[in-house]
């Protein structure tokens, strides 16, 4: 039942994508000859029509589309020219890793501060729950520009375009772990807040535990839940951060690649773009409802 | 996407004449004097960045579309018959002569013999043929070569080291073409191969090879350490001096330019005019300009539709686009303001600055006279219950910032006679699009050609009729038949003093038509740190050339 | 008034068990008043203290004028002035309402009353050893805290840490005062065990309950991984849990209420401590698994365990205490020996505690002191609110039909559910194969624990759940199954009273309009409801359930527990039904509102002619309620008949254990 | 880009569950544990069975509010959907210190964007070329832009069109939301399954894709963009909307007016749906800082308002350019986007926490 879903929504989101893309002004043949404004000849054009099969009705190209999706061809890129799995295979690495060091750092600082402030007495409860909302409220791009500023161009910390060291993934990653922290944290703290209030706290305090065990036996545990079952809401947040975050540090990635194969209308680009992103969102569901299904019980019992 | 200049749109680059470009000599020739300024002597090995914001080319055969990042990145590794020395003379390369017959029917290449492509492939005649074949080749989509070699008929291989271009009517540009990057040379045995294999790494001669191409993040190119082929006008000879070059893609200009500050980078292009001020007056940071030949930067007003087909209105708007305090000011003095349609690095441009007097009390009159006078709530004005408004299409690629922001302030200036200009930033497909179907008032493209001949591409009346691509280069509507016999006239004679007088004549019919609004010269702006030494633009195109170069340790 | 503490103190002195410190003030007494038996009380304590000897006798507890408020020291204490002694082996209870102060009592002995409170006392001793820290500040503390009856200020008015428990940003309380959070971390399940109130969410949900129950050890003892999880193996098999093997890997969801209980105790037990706090460990369990509980506590004590229990309930706690303080307001009202107070209680707190539980009670007979009695004039703000006088003077409906007519039939009704998790395709039964008869002017009882079916049987009376199989007839005419749009019109001669009040009122609404939307369905033809009640005809039903019509305008939320069922009550008779379908109404409520809500039902059933189908899982209430009762297990009824007969001769054996099970008090007073 | 409606406490888990569960504790800003912090002292004393319903918390609380709070409390399973309910303005009373400056922050706002003229009497399109890049000082609070406009007095001007963009956006995104949401709650099975499925693609459809679709189709400007974000964000909230309803339809109070005998239509009219959209204006509150947000980074994509609107989105995307040399160009419009955002998102909460039971 659950493949059926999955294979539905790339489906819907291939189909999507696919009618979408038509329609946009630009012709796909001038994309394939070198982009729009190219003194492509007239037999050129018909030439590329008639071999990309844009001369056929878009039912016609619609279904052939899915038909070739269907056997796991994505198709070759108009604009880059090379197979479209090829492309995505160079580029998801990136764009995953960046995405998977963000939630990362995110969940950290979010759990770290949910637990820190809630412990500190209101002044930290409030400067805590304060970050979290104005961290919520940055937005990315404004964000990559001040850490730029600050810890490259005026620090000379890290660097201010992505190298091929860790050094250059700081400042991406902290771009796009920031706001997330920010809401994780304010999901985070509640349910923070909720275990430390919860009567099983109260029984481990009765057992003798003291608060430092409380804290990381308990209540870490809770206020990581939401985190856990938020993180495939994160992954489409991430990859839509990292459109911008890629652009920003000239990072490599797929948000780059999906924003340029737009502006190209390299449709077999984006379709599978999406594809591939929408898949990441099914499996990132998939096991995050695992991972909150191992970590709590309650959840196979309801 | 951040803004990218250049990164899709092609640059037909046709040389039809050998005549010298003086003017743009004298600048190059500042502009590159200044690394030389160091005394040290060069050193072998290291390897620099370059990071550029023209976008990555799609493809690093230059033949395969051909825009500006193939030819950015193309002259490390391939190189042209021709060259051109600062002075624009044609200057040999691969070829070390080129002789026209006597009816202009076809020009005899002589070629160097001891030039061989990385990959072993001795260059000769054959190499040369198959060179034009492939880029004549409409698979190829060639989109500079194409018209550049639209004459050629065929390459006959005359001997090894002789190359017979057969043509079908004169065509005095060739060489001048030739000498362009995107119609270099490059391996037949390589050119064998799918074009998708041969987008990855071309084979040329040049000073460096294509190593690796990681998309999206670098292309990494290293010495070809049997190089022997250097233009005429090189500092030295035998291979180049870096061990490597790092081609970095970075389209945020904010981003490139902190790249470069911090010594992440060694080179940057696209500069902002902010940054090329902040570089001049740091003591770490260097820049190179050059003006790039053909149009200048301009607007265009659609001449064939309203409101903009009556000249009044035209009239109008010029006279009241104040852009003289905005170029000052958002350029921070690294640009002139320019009153000629022809960069200062084209020859032959007339400058007509009384055209270009800002005068609102005569661009009112002018508004009424043309039927314009009702005034709406908002201050616009009106004719017969329409409102004077004048779409213009901004390409965020072409257009960089700071021109968007002058843009931005002629809309201000415009207004208070009552025009409603609407600025419209686009990606290139939808503004390529927007401009295919004339749904614009005035907008602003660039041209980059090394010739006037760049005047009737953009304003011969045949130019008006698109391309199969729907493009059509003459946006400002220009149709006057006296117009095209002079540019017609321009481009088939060779008689300089002729040439002068006929464009001095286009330009003026140009300016008193009140068709363009020139703005300044298009320039290359290559920002460079304190590590580097021996940088120069190529003076064809105005593109670095790494070959000299060389990095302190 | 004192003279209650007083003589409560001899009987303690006599017993040699405990010595009772002055109750307080127990009562309407001015609070000087206490200050004296405090301070006679703690001398009394001292020659007893003096005279214990060996571990029998042993004073493993001695608490002495325990205060314990939240916010400003000193103001408003939610426990004021707790004193009791508990010796070894001995069990000493806590019973009172809610809001009488009691689990807070429990939990204060830990350190643990809740973030931004304050606690003080003159004496708290475990083995011997005292839980308050002198403090050079102590003066101020006594000034701020003490009345001019905390006399012994001289002999220490102490403050015990406030609690360091909570939300971390309400601690400041507890900065400097006490013991240290370290000295109260080895009292803590070391000395002094605590089960929590709430067994069923009082074990980390997310851990096996082995590591929650080896954390004790972990923290108490040098154990190594090894031994503990040996130790925890005993602890379960101590408890009674089955199959400890496996259900030490388990964690709390996957275990049923009592066996969550019975891990919650282990973790209590684990370390050993003197003393076991249980605060209401029983509530939310059915009673045969409370009884099972109940046994437990009864071995735990034999092994020497001195238990504090703490319960609402006088009937759970005269099976286990040896002694009791009945609390209310904060205060102890009276205490004693289980018997005296339970057999002849003195106070009339007391005496209408015990008069409210129904079991035994018949039919018929008031379980709440009459309105404006003495319960209500007590000074105590958290019990039920004075209600008007139930009036009298409406009509009574004649009853149309014969005394035996039927007016709900149930044939045969069964309905499954399926089971999610279990073997592929299972299903449940939770209705299986019922009919019954409800007769008019009679109540029928449903009996049965969690999990019976008796919710399911009335969700399909009330027509909100299709049955699979079998049928419901409302006065001679299909009812169920059957299209709502047939059943519409007849709705109203049905009415529901729920458990949960709250729930189930618009969150929107106010009481007023509440009632008056109840009174719109009147109109038959349920779409003609333009019509606007007025807001007589409100005030009308509010004073059929003895409300004060001033509240129609407030919203549900701002009512206590027994004037949301009130409410409830009055919004199912708008209609002016035949049947009320009562699904637990009183199980959420205080055992004197509960008294109050059953005698009002009564009372409705007599003037109105009204049937009951009346579904309680207490067999007390039950006992009280029905004409007819019939007792469910796993969706069958097992036995059904006059309840007197079935309490009396039970034939099934489920009918006899859960008779056996329900705890009853030693003899009615 | 779809809102994170979820993380703003009332959405589902990505999966499509009920709303007990596990996502009981994603949506757990438990009335129970809500009630005893906000009555300031009731620290986990939280009744269950008899002793519970009003039993400590009830005491411990402070204030009017505080006692009623805690009643709803009946452990952690009973918290969720149904006991969060939405007060009315009486919340209000109940407004903290950066509540109410949350809240004067955005009368300030609002000030702004009716009468912008009362707070900066100057043109904000009125171009300078002398005065360009003039850094914050006397005359100009926050500096000049590129061609010398006055940037407080674009930050102020463009109040409205951002308000009006985060508002609209989130309007639209709720509308579509309660179609989409109500549809699936109350339609059936085949309408619900229709409903989640494309729900679901939506969400598996990358956000800022999405916007850029709608952008490249018909164009870039303010109206599109809002348009985008809207789109973008109805998925999140139709989740939470189409849970909500399911809880409300399936609660107590509706079988209780079932039995009472009332129509379908009047019980969904009167009961069902003013009670599940009621919440619904806490989330738009929540929204539309967070629509602001997402309005700005198409702006910077160069996909928002057209220049020389007075957006702040757009400003950004103009001071990017000289984030080196005129650093005052992006961060009073920054900061004017972070604290919008913030404050709504301030008010929001406090309106979601206080409002309830």
């Amino acid at each position: 039942m659950r493949l059926v879903g999955a294979v539905f929504v790339l489906w819907a989101a291939a189909t999507l994508t696919f009618f979408g893309l038509r329609l946009i002004p630009g012709d796909p043949a001038q994309a394939i000859l070198g982009g729009p404004g190219s003194q492509a000849s007239a037999e050129a054009l018909a030439q590329v029509r008639a071999e990309y099969g844009l001369d056929q009705p878009i039912g016609v190209q619609y279904v052939a589309q899915l038909g070739r999706l269907a056997t796991g061809d994505l198709g070759t890129s108009y604009s880059l020219k090379s197979p479209v799995a090829d492309i995505i295979g160079s580029q998801i690495g990136g764009t995953l890793l960046l995405a998977a060091l963000a939630l990362l750092v995110a969940w950290v600082i979010a759990l770290g501060l949910a637990v820190w402030s809630t412990r500190g007495g209101r002044v930290a409860a409030a400067v805590g729950s304060t970050l979290e909302i104005v961290a919520a409220a940055v937005p990315h791009f404004w964000l990559a520009t001040v850490l730029v500023l600050i810890f490259s161009t005026a620090l000379r910390w890290f660097p201010a375009v992505s190298t091929a060291g860790p050094e250059g993934l700081v400042l991406p990653v902290l771009t796009l772990a920031l706001p997330l922290a920010g809401f994780l944290g304010q999901v985070m703290r509640e349910s923070v807040l909720n275990a430390l209030e919860a009567p099983f706290t109260l029984s481990a305090r009765a057992r003798g535990e003291s608060e430092t065990g409380v804290r990381w036996r308990h209540v870490l545990r809770h206020g990581a839940l939401p985190g856990v079952a938020l993180s495939g809401w994160a992954f489409g947040w991430l990859i839509s951060g990292a459109v911008v975050v890629e652009t920003v540090f000239a990072r490599p990635g797929l948000g780059r690649t999906l924003l340029n194969a737009v502006q190209l209308r390299d449709v077999p680009l984006v379709v599978g773009v999406v594809l591939v992103v929408a898949l990441g969102y099914v499996l990132m569901t998939l096991a995050t409802d695992a991972a909150t299904r191992l970590v709590d019980p309650r959840a196979r019992f309801s | 996407m951040p803004l990218r200049r250049h990164s899709g749109p092609p640059r037909p680059a046709i040389l039809r004449s050998l005549a010298a470009l003086g003017a743009a000599a004298l600048l190059l020739a500042g502009c590159a004097a200044g690394p030389a300024a160091t005394t040290a002597t060069p050193a072998s090995g290291g390897t620099l960045t370059y990071a550029t914001g023209f976008g990555e080319p799609t493809c690093l055969d230059p033949h395969v579309g051909g825009n500006m990042p193939q030819a950015l990145v193309g002259t490390n590794f391939v190189e042209s018959l021709f060259s051109q020395d600062a002075d624009g003379t044609i200057v040999p390369w691969l070829a070390t002569s080129g002789t026209p017959s006597a009816d202009g029917l076809s020009w005899d290449i002589a070629l160097r013999d001891d030039v061989t492509f990385t990959d072993g492939t001795p260059f000769d005649a054959a190499a040369v043929k198959a060179n034009v074949e492939h880029m004549q080749d409409p698979a190829t989509a060639s989109s500079t070569a194409i018209l550049a070699l639209g004459k050629v008929t065929e390459v006959q291989v005359v001997d090894p080291t002789t190359a017979r271009f057969v043509l079908s009517e004169p065509d005095s540009a060739l060489l001048e073409s030739l000498a362009q990057t995107w119609l270099a040379m490059e391996s037949p045995t390589a050119l064998q191969r799918t074009q998708e294999e041969n987008c990855e790494s071309p084979v040329g001669t040049g000073p460096f090879v294509v190593s690796s191409w990681t998309k999206q993040d670098n292309i990494t190119l290293v010495r070809n350490d049997d190089y022997n082929s250097p233009p005429a006008g090189s500092a030295h000879e035998g291979p180049a001096y870096l061990d490597e070059i790092v081609w970095r893609f970075i389209p945020d200009s904010a981003t490139r330019f902190a790249a470069l500050q911090s010594g992440q980078v060694d080179v940057i292009d696209e500069m902002q005019p902010d940054n090329v001020v902040a570089a001049e007056s740091s003591d770490q940071l260097d820049v190179l300009t050059g003006a790039l030949p053909g149009a200048s930067i301009r607007l265009e007003l659609n001449a064939g539709y309203a409101p903009f087909d009556d000249e009044k209105v035209r009239k109008a708007f010029i006279a009241s686009a104040d852009v003289n305090p905005g170029i000052e000011s958002l350029f921070f003095g690294t640009v002139d303001r320019s009153y000629s349609v022809l960069s200062s690095g084209t020859p032959f441009g007339a400058s007509y600055p009384d055209d270009f007097a800002i005068d609102p009390d005569r661009a009112n009159q002018l508004l009424d006279e043309a039927g314009w006078t009702g005034r709406d709530a908002d201050g616009y004005r009106t004719k017969d219950g329409q409102r004077l408004t004048v779409d213009f299409p901004i390409s965020t690629n072409q257009s960089i910032p700071a021109e968007q922001s002058l843009f931005e302030q002629i809309q201000a200036t415009t207004k208070e006679v009552g025009f409603d200009v609407e600025l419209h930033p686009l990606d290139l497909s939808s503004w390529y699009a927007a401009l295919g179907a004339w749904d614009f008032g005035v907008t602003s493209a660039i041209y980059t050609k090394n010739s006037p001949d760049v005047l009737r591409i953009l304003y011969h009346s045949s130019n008006i009729i698109p391309a199969p691509s729907g493009y059509h280069p003459n946006n400002a509507h220009v149709s006057i038949p006296e117009l095209d016999a002079d540019l017609t006239e321009a481009g088939q004679t060779t008689d300089a003093d002729q040439r002068e007088a006929l464009y001095a004549d286009a330009q003026k019919i140009l300016s008193d038509g009140a068709y363009v609004l020139p703005l300044y010269d298009h320039l290359q702006k290559i920002g460079y740190g304190p590590r580097v030494q021996g940088l120069s633009l190529l003076p064809t195109l105005q593109i670095p050339t790494f070959y000299d170069a060389w990095v302190q340790q | 008034m004192s003279g209650a503490g007083r003589e409560l103190g001899r009987a303690g002195g006599a017993e040699g068990d405990s010595g009772w410190a002055g109750a307080g003030t127990a009562g309407s007494g001015t609070g000087g008043a206490g200050g004296t038996g405090g301070s006679g009380g703690s001398d009394a304590r001292g020659s007893d203290a003096a005279a214990a000897g060996g571990r029998r006798g042993e004073v493993v507890l001695r608490v002495e004028d325990l205060r314990v408020g939240f916010g400003r020291i000193g103001a408003a204490p939610v426990v004021d002035g707790v004193s009791f002694e508990l010796t070894a082996g001995r069990a000493i209870a806590i019973v009172g309402e809610s809001g009488s102060g009691k689990s807070v009592t429990a939990r204060s002995l830990v350190g643990l009353a809740g973030a931004g409170s304050w606690q003080t006392a003159t004496a708290l001793e475990v083995l011997g050893e005292s839980l308050l820290e002198e403090q050079p500040a102590r003066a101020r503390a006594g000034a701020a805290g003490g009345g001019p009856g905390r006399a012994d200020a001289a002999s220490g008015d102490l403050r015990l840490g406030a609690g360091d428990s909570g939300t971390g940003a309400q601690r400041l309380a507890g900065r400097g005062l006490g013991l240290s959070a370290r000295a109260w971390q080895r009292v803590r399940g070391r000395r002094i065990g605590l089960v929590v109130q709430d067994a069923l969410v009082s074990l980390d949900p997310l851990r096996p309950i082995g590591r929650e129950i080896g954390d004790a050890l972990r923290l108490h003892t040098r154990l190594g991984v090894g031994e503990r999880h040996a130790r925890v193996l005993e602890l379960l098999e101590a408890v009674g849990m089955p199959e400890p093997e496996v259900r030490v890997r388990q964690r709390s969801g996957e275990l049923s209420g009592g066996l969550r209980q019975r891990a919650l105790i282990a973790s209590a037990l684990a370390a050993d401590p003197a003393v076991l706090i249980a605060d209401e460990p029983t509530t939310a369990l059915d009673s045969t698994v409370q009884a099972q509980i109940l046994d437990l506590f009864d071995t735990i004590k034999a092994r020497g365990t001195s238990l504090l229990f703490i319960s609402h309930d006088l009937a759970v706690v005269s099976r286990i205490a040896d002694e009791v303080l009945v609390m209310r307001g904060g205060r102890v009202v009276e205490s004693g020996p289980i018997d005296q107070v339970l057999g002849s209680p003195r106070h009339d707190y007391t005496r209408a505690l015990l008069r409210a539980v129904p079991t035994g009670v018949p039919r018929g007979l008031r379980l709440a002191a009459p309105p404006a009695g003495a319960v209500t004039a007590m000074p105590v703000t958290t019990a039920e609110p004075p209600t008007t006088t139930p009036v009298t003077s409406l009509p009574t409906t004649t009853a149309v039909g014969g005394p035996s007519a039927p007016v709900l039939e149930v044939r045969g009704v069964t309905k499954t559910f399926p089971v999610r998790g279990g073997p592929r395709g299972g299903i449940r039964s939770a209705v299986d194969d019922v009919t019954l008869t409800l007769e008019r002017g009679a109540t029928l009882g449903i009996v049965g624990e969690s999990g019976s079916g008796k919710t399911t049987l009335a969700r399909i009376v009330l027509g909100l759940t299709e049955p699979d199989s079998g049928s419901v007839s409302l006065l001679g005419e299909p009812w169920v199954p059957g299209a709502e749009k047939l059943r519409r019109p007849r709705r109203r001669l049905v009415g529901a009273v729920y458990q949960d009040a709250l729930s189930s009122f618009d969150p929107r609404l106010t009481v007023g309009q509440i009632l008056a939307d109840a009174l719109g369905a009147t109109d038959l033809d349920g779409a003609s409801s333009s019509a606007h009640p007025s807001a007589e005809r409100v005030a009308a039903l509010l004073a059929d359930v003895a409300l004060d019509p001033a509240l129609a305008r407030v919203r549900p939320l701002q009512l206590s527990g027994g004037q949301r069922q009130r409410v409830s009550i009055a919004r199912a008779l708008a209609p002016q039904p035949d049947i009320l379908v009562c699904d637990e109404p009183v199980s959420a409520l205080d055992v004197s509102v509960q008294a109050q809500i059953l005698d009002l039902l009564d009372e409705l059933q007599q003037r109105r002619d009204l049937s009951y189908l009346f579904i309680s899982h207490d067999l007390g209430v039950i006992g009280h309620m029905s004409d007819r009762v019939a007792v469910m297990k796993n969706g069958r009824v097992l036995e059904q008949g006059a309840t007197a007969d079935v309490f009396a001769d039970p034939h099934h054996d489920y009918t006899r254990a859960l008779l056996a099970a329900a705890p009853r008090l030693p003899a009615r007073g | 880009m779809s809102l994170p409606t979820s993380a703003l406490g009332a959405g589902e888990p990505a999966s499509p569950r009920g709303v007990g569960g596990a996502a009981g504790d994603v949506e757990a800003f438990g009335v129970g544990g809500e009630a005893s912090r906000a009555g300031g002292s009731g620290g986990g004393i939280r009744g269950a069975g008899p002793d519970g319903s009003g039993g400590l918390a009830g005491t411990l609380g402070r204030g009017s509010g505080g006692a009623g709070r805690g009643l709803g409390a009946r452990g952690p399973g009973a918290r969720g959907f149904v006991g969060r309910r939405f007060g009315g303005l009486g919340a209000l009373g109940a407004l903290g210190v950066p509540q109410w400056i949350a809240l004067g922050f955005l009368v300030l706002l609002v000030v702004a964007a009716v009468v912008p003229w009362l707070l900066a009497p100057g043109d904000p399109l009125a171009i300078a070329p002398a005065e360009a890049f003039r850094p914050p000082g006397w005359g100009h609070p926050f500096g000049t832009d590129e061609s010398g406009r006055d940037i407080y007095t674009r930050v102020v001007h463009g109040t409205g069109a951002s308000l009006v963009i985060g508002v609209a956006a989130t309007a639209i995104g709720v509308a579509l939301a309660l179609v989409l949401g109500v549809a699936a709650a109350l339609g059936g099975r085949v309408v619900d399954f229709g409903v989640s499925r494309f729900l679901e693609v939506l969400f598996a459809f990358p956000g800022l894709l999405l916007a850029l679709l709608v952008i490249t189709v018909y164009g870039p400007g303010i109206v599109t963009s809002t348009i985008a974000v809207g789109l973008a964000t109805a998925p999140g909230y139709a989740r939470i909307i189409r849970a909500q309803t399911r809880s409300v339809a399936s609660s107590a109070y509706v079988e209780a007016a079932v039995v009472l005998g009332r129509s379908r239509g009047r019980i969904l009219g009167r009961h069902i749906l003013p009670n599940a959209i009621a919440p619904v204006f806490v989330l738009v509150t929540l929204g539309v800082g967070q629509a602001i947000v997402w309005a700005a980074a198409l702006s910077y994509l160069g996909l928002g308002a057209e220049p020389p609107a007075a957006e702040w989105g757009a400003m950004l995307f103009a001071g990017k350019n000289y984030v080196a040399t005129a650093w005052w160009m992006t961060f009073f419009p920054g900061l004017a986007i972070v604290l919008s955002a913030a404050a709504a998102t301030v008010l929001g909460r406090a309106l979601q926490r206080r409002g309830p039971r």
